[in-house]
């Protein structure tokens, strides 16, 4: 599909696609709406909590709201995802408590919950690592269903557009294709590596890669969530059918600083980001909620309301987030007794027992 | 006990063996399907088991590792085949940031228990990148454990204790003894424990893989023609290193040497020069020796047997030793 | 271009083509025909010195001389390859004295040639790694000539099927394709990486991979030397103009045994070479030569008088090949000295110097 | 002498003078142009030089180090950066494989003067793999030169030399020091030497980069409060070793400590203590101790103070090596 899949245009008017459409009722859509609402607070927050001293670092998701909620909200319960550090609104889907993603943030823990509690791995930080392992993933659960039959449930892979120029996110392709894995590549074009603009990646866009490895590459408006959902439901649909992998460009943009130590000014125009907030991916679906009346202002107060109350509440709960003890970093290095961490764990809790903690 | 066997063919029998056992164990890596690998240490299992439990991979060895790291999250046990040490360097990254990080990083959520066999070592004059032991490397990085066998009794346990162990494993095979016979039976040590293959009271000599063998003959030869006795430890494990015994003999010749093929300078001989300095530092009557290769990368065949160490000149190094 | 080009049939029937063709004079097709005779003959006398010990191995390039000669051809002077370790036959062009490729697989040197005398890099084992040096040598070429003029000149780089898999190899076409590299990737699709067939590494002609990266993918029969002449001068033309990189894949057979030291019996089967063996690539233009009269038996024993003098040079000239003094390994681990080094060679000389040698 | 600059000054300084030296000096990376890097040691570069000397390039550290061998190869100077210890794994392959060896394997035809800098060690509250020192990866490496700086007249100073010299030298930033000030000057050593930061009798301490700082504030503070004199040698150079002062130092102290950041097990620490041992056998009254971090990943921020050797953990080796 060469071009960008769009359902619900900037302006809040419903397009339909003769291959890609959702059936969405009321409600849903109201749900697509709080959880947007509701990542872009609990992004904001954690913004304020890093400008305050109390987190590290923080990459924001500003802008990517659709791509990641019309994504995660395609996934079922057992299918996998595997997210970079930038999937704040794809955990919140999968129900991890965004507790755990300050937690990593301030440095408390470098993981934060067990992944197979939500069928979400931990964020990757050295970039396109995780689409092997979600290949891999996928091909155990072809091997789980056997493999003559479909395999029922769906993998999906996000990365970015700085991603794509690194040799392992390459070589899931390859392995996708050639084992015909139930894996969905997502790529968040934001258009953005830090400072670099996505033509410092490629010369054409990016969805095209996939055709060079024989997979569909699709491309979305990233700021349509019905579109993103559609796109993503369709291609999950694919894999858990056993037709195998495809790939996903959601055409976004990256509306804050790449994290909170980066200062975008150096590098990129006031006037792109003029142009893209036009396309904000919430202010569409707000207005189309409004025109067809599936969502009034008390619904959005109320939206409003429970985001004030979750940015209280993770506040809270980020400053109350115990340090670790000294002897945590031994505790997991092995899964299996390891003398050489015993031996270094010993002399730790010695040394540390006569006070110099 | 039965016939002697070569480590190849035992190593064989190991995953014959693991994949009757446990239906999650897979194998994959280049070439080891129909082609059974290219010291056929896969052989027959492509027949028994299919395309769904081994796998013959693009050409990719990030791939390989990352793939077996998915695998492992989804409960399988990929033993991985690296196809010669000199290109296990692709899957780096995804072995020291991804592998070995893992378990730690998901506080103990996450066991990734995949095995990666490496045939690794010289002496077969082959072509360069072939003939390589990458074992520092990983030994520095945490979260792995790396281990090595010097003949088939161990090459088979060893490796059926490598695959049911819950954290990732190195398992370097010495592939220039993959044609030494043994017979196979029960090995009395756990997988990450040393051990005294030739007791004696003269010098200590430390050694793993490939060198155990020559250690041997060192042994043999200085005891025939100078009446020397030489305590031979096959180390085994590398990480974790079980040194116990190491000490105990240093405690009683006063002496070691350390024998490895990779080159000396911040080799795996440093860290077990250290320990044995630090631990025996009061019954040490002489530095203990490094014997390996030098500083320079591996060099064309007709040179390796310079490069490499061999009887003579581990034999120069316990000279010096009892010089000293 | 998504069929084969073929400007030579099995038959030795000449084909036309539009947009790839060659003017060649009969002198031409014969020195074609030569280089093909000598550098089999090169390979099988190769074949021969490795069976009698005194070659350690020998990766066959037989029945990809069309697909090493066409290219290598298609060269001129001051552009640039870099090659596998099967590249004998564009070593060959290059005029790489064959006796140094003897000396690498002998054994007594890890390269054996200047590559800046020959515009050929040295083999490279470790699959695919040459690719990116390609890319980096032609945006050197680029920076020479100045950034916005024509490079002037182009760089090759040779990799297999197999190879097409590692992420390198990607990240090469990536780079390749944002610089506008004067790059010529020339995929000898041979059909095999040692036992692992075609469909272990794509599940589309290798050709298309290109497009997902914005540059054009070129097929062409690699077993018709005039063919693969013809479309890799017109894309060393195009680098060379300045319209960036391309993708050749030469679809040909590896008739032989990966190396000498594979026993391909176990994974292929007899058939399949008997189809190829009716393409070989000399054949062809033996048939044409002598049906259009441009080349006739008398030259035909000539060209085979100086393969079997050229061998019996080989032959001798591998076996009077001196073993490296032990000093070598250290001579040149650095290019400036290097203290360590230099004491161990010290310790080393006074070893040996004591009679351990 | 003039006004204190920072190390990451001192640094963009050097390499704005080197590309004013000589044209063949590129600079590459991700976010090395506009941006200036994310430490901005490549800042105004670009605006200078533009495309055709300062590269941003893919996300693709294989790709950068893969690329600047072939520039290497036409001729060109390249001074690569890597983002970030952690990510410099997916480069692995092309630096052990191919920058490393191209000069031994060319048989001495084909030299590759490329530079690559990377930002090392920890202390900056930062996420995961941002913090990491992987100096025994590469000083196990025949063919690659390591260094490391500890201020900003060594880094200005070394830097230069760095990327004149004909190999590949591995140059690590020791990024918790880039806000470090220090007037830039004249160096007595060459890029190769060791050097004496601060002479003392009672214990010799030996250390690089970012534990140089933390180890003279130890000598200090082991002077005022118990009247002790710690001789302390920066490093400087990983690969070479430079260890003659290390061992005239030693001769006299009798007493050793190597500090780094990196995990002890297989550290670089090792080989130091071993050639300690070996060439000071007989002077050393106590076995050489190390300090480093433990054999685990790097930990959360939060944790790092604990991971990382202090002035307090430093002085309590220092007190066991005296009380041995
Ligand atoms: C292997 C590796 N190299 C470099 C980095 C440093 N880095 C972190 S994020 C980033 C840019 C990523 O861009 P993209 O893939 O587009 O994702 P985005 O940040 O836009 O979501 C870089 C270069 C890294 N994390 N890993
Ligand atoms: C990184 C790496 N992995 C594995 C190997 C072992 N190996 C040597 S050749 C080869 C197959 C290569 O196939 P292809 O690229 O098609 O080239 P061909 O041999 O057919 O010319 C393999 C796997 C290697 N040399 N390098
Ligand atoms: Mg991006
Ligand atoms: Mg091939």
């Amino acid at each position: 599909m060469s071009e960008l899949l769009q359902l619900l245009t900037p302006e809040g008017q419903r397009l339909h696609h003769p291959d890609y459409d959702v059936d969405i009722s009321g409600e849903e859509l109201r749900g697509l709406y709080r959880d947007m609402v509701l990542v872009r607070r609990l992004d904001t927050e954690a913004h304020a909590l890093q400008r305050q001293g109390e987190l590290g670092l923080w990459p924001p998701l500003l802008g990517q709201e659709a791509a990641q909620i019309g994504a995660g909200r395609a996934l079922r319960p057992d299918d996998y995802a595997f997210p970079t550090y930038r999937e704040h609104g794809v955990a919140w889907t999968r129900g991890v408590d965004p507790v755990s993603l300050l937690a990593l943030f301030r440095g408390v823990t470098n993981g934060g919950y067990d992944p197979t509690d939500h069928g979400f791995a931990l964020p990757t930080i050295v970039i396109g690592d995780q689409t092997l392992h979600a290949v891999g993933y996928a091909m155990g659960v072809q091997r789980d269903a056997g493999l003559d039959s479909p395999p029922g449930s769906g993998v999906i892979s996000f990365f970015g557009d700085g991603a794509s120029s690194q040799g392992d996110v390459n070589e899931a392709f390859v392995w996708a294709a050639v084992n015909n894995a139930p894996v969905v590549f997502f790529c968040q074009n934001n258009q953005w590596a830090i400072s670099q603009p996505l033509s410092r990646q490629t010369r054409i866009p990016l969805y095209r890669r996939a055709e060079g490895f024989g997979c569909p590459g699709l491309r979305v408006d990233g700021n349509d969530v019905l579109a993103v959902l559609a796109i993503t439901r369709a291609a999950l649909d694919r894999a858990r059918r056993g037709d195998g992998p495809s790939l996903i460009e959601a055409y976004t943009y990256r509306m804050g600083a790449h994290t909170t130590s980066d200062d975008p000014t150096r590098y990129r125009v006031e006037t792109e980001l003029e142009q893209w907030r036009l396309k904000d991916p919430i202010e569409r679906v707000r207005a189309y909620l409004l025109r067809t009346g599936a969502g009034d202002r008390a619904f959005m107060d109320e939206v409003d309301q429970q985001a004030d109350d979750m940015a209280a509440r993770l506040r809270q709960a980020c400053r109350d987030l115990p340090d670790p003890a000294p002897d945590a970093m031994f505790a997991h290095v092995y899964a299996e007794p390891q003398d050489l961490v015993q031996q270094e764990q010993r002399w730790w809790r010695e040394y540390l027992g006569a006070d110099h903690g | 006990m039965g016939e002697p066997v070569t480590l190849a063919a035992a190593l064989n029998q190991a995953l014959h063996d693991a994949m009757d056992d446990d239906p999650k164990v897979l194998v994959m890596g280049e070439d080891v399907g129909r082609l059974g690998g290219v010291f056929r240490v896969t052989e027959g299992l492509h027949a028994k088991h299919t395309d769904a439990r081994v796998i013959d991979t693009p050409l990719s060895e990030s791939g390989i590792v990352g793939a077996a790291i998915g695998l492992a999250m989804r409960g399988y046990r990929p033993v991985c085949e690296i196809q010669f040490d000199g290109f296990v360097f692709p899957a780096f990254d995804q072995i020291t940031t991804q592998l070995a990080k893992m378990h730690a990083r998901s506080d103990g959520a996450t066991r990734l228990p995949v095995t990666i066999r490496i045939p690794y070592g010289g002496g077969i004059g082959a072509v360069e990148h072939h003939s390589e032991s990458p074992e520092a490397y990983f030994a520095h990085t945490a979260g792995l454990r790396i281990v090595t066998c010097s003949h088939a009794r161990d090459g088979y346990q060893m490796l059926r204790q490598a695959i049911t162990c819950d954290d990732p494993v190195i398992f370097l095979e010495p592939k220039r003894r993959y044609w030494d016979k043994a017979e196979l039976g029960d090995v009395g040590e756990g997988l990450f424990q040393s051990r005294v293959v030739r007791a004696g009271g003269d010098v200590t000599v430390v050694c793993y893989g490939p060198m155990v063998r020559t250690c041997l003959e060192v042994a043999g030869l200085a005891h025939e023609e100078d009446g020397l006795s030489l305590e031979v430890i096959d180390l085994r494990s590398l990480s974790p290193l079980d040194l116990g015994p190491v000490f105990d003999s240093v405690a009683r010749t006063g002496r070691a040497i350390v024998v490895h093929e990779a080159p000396v300078f911040g080799g795996l001989g440093a860290e077990i020069a250290t320990r044995i300095s630090e631990k025996c530092f009061f019954s040490l009557e002489a530095p203990v020796l490094r014997v390996g290769a030098p500083h320079a990368p591996y060099p064309p065949s007709k040179l390796e047997h310079h490069y490499l160490p061999d009887v003579d000149r581990i034999l120069d190094a316990v000279d010096t030793v009892r010089g000293m």
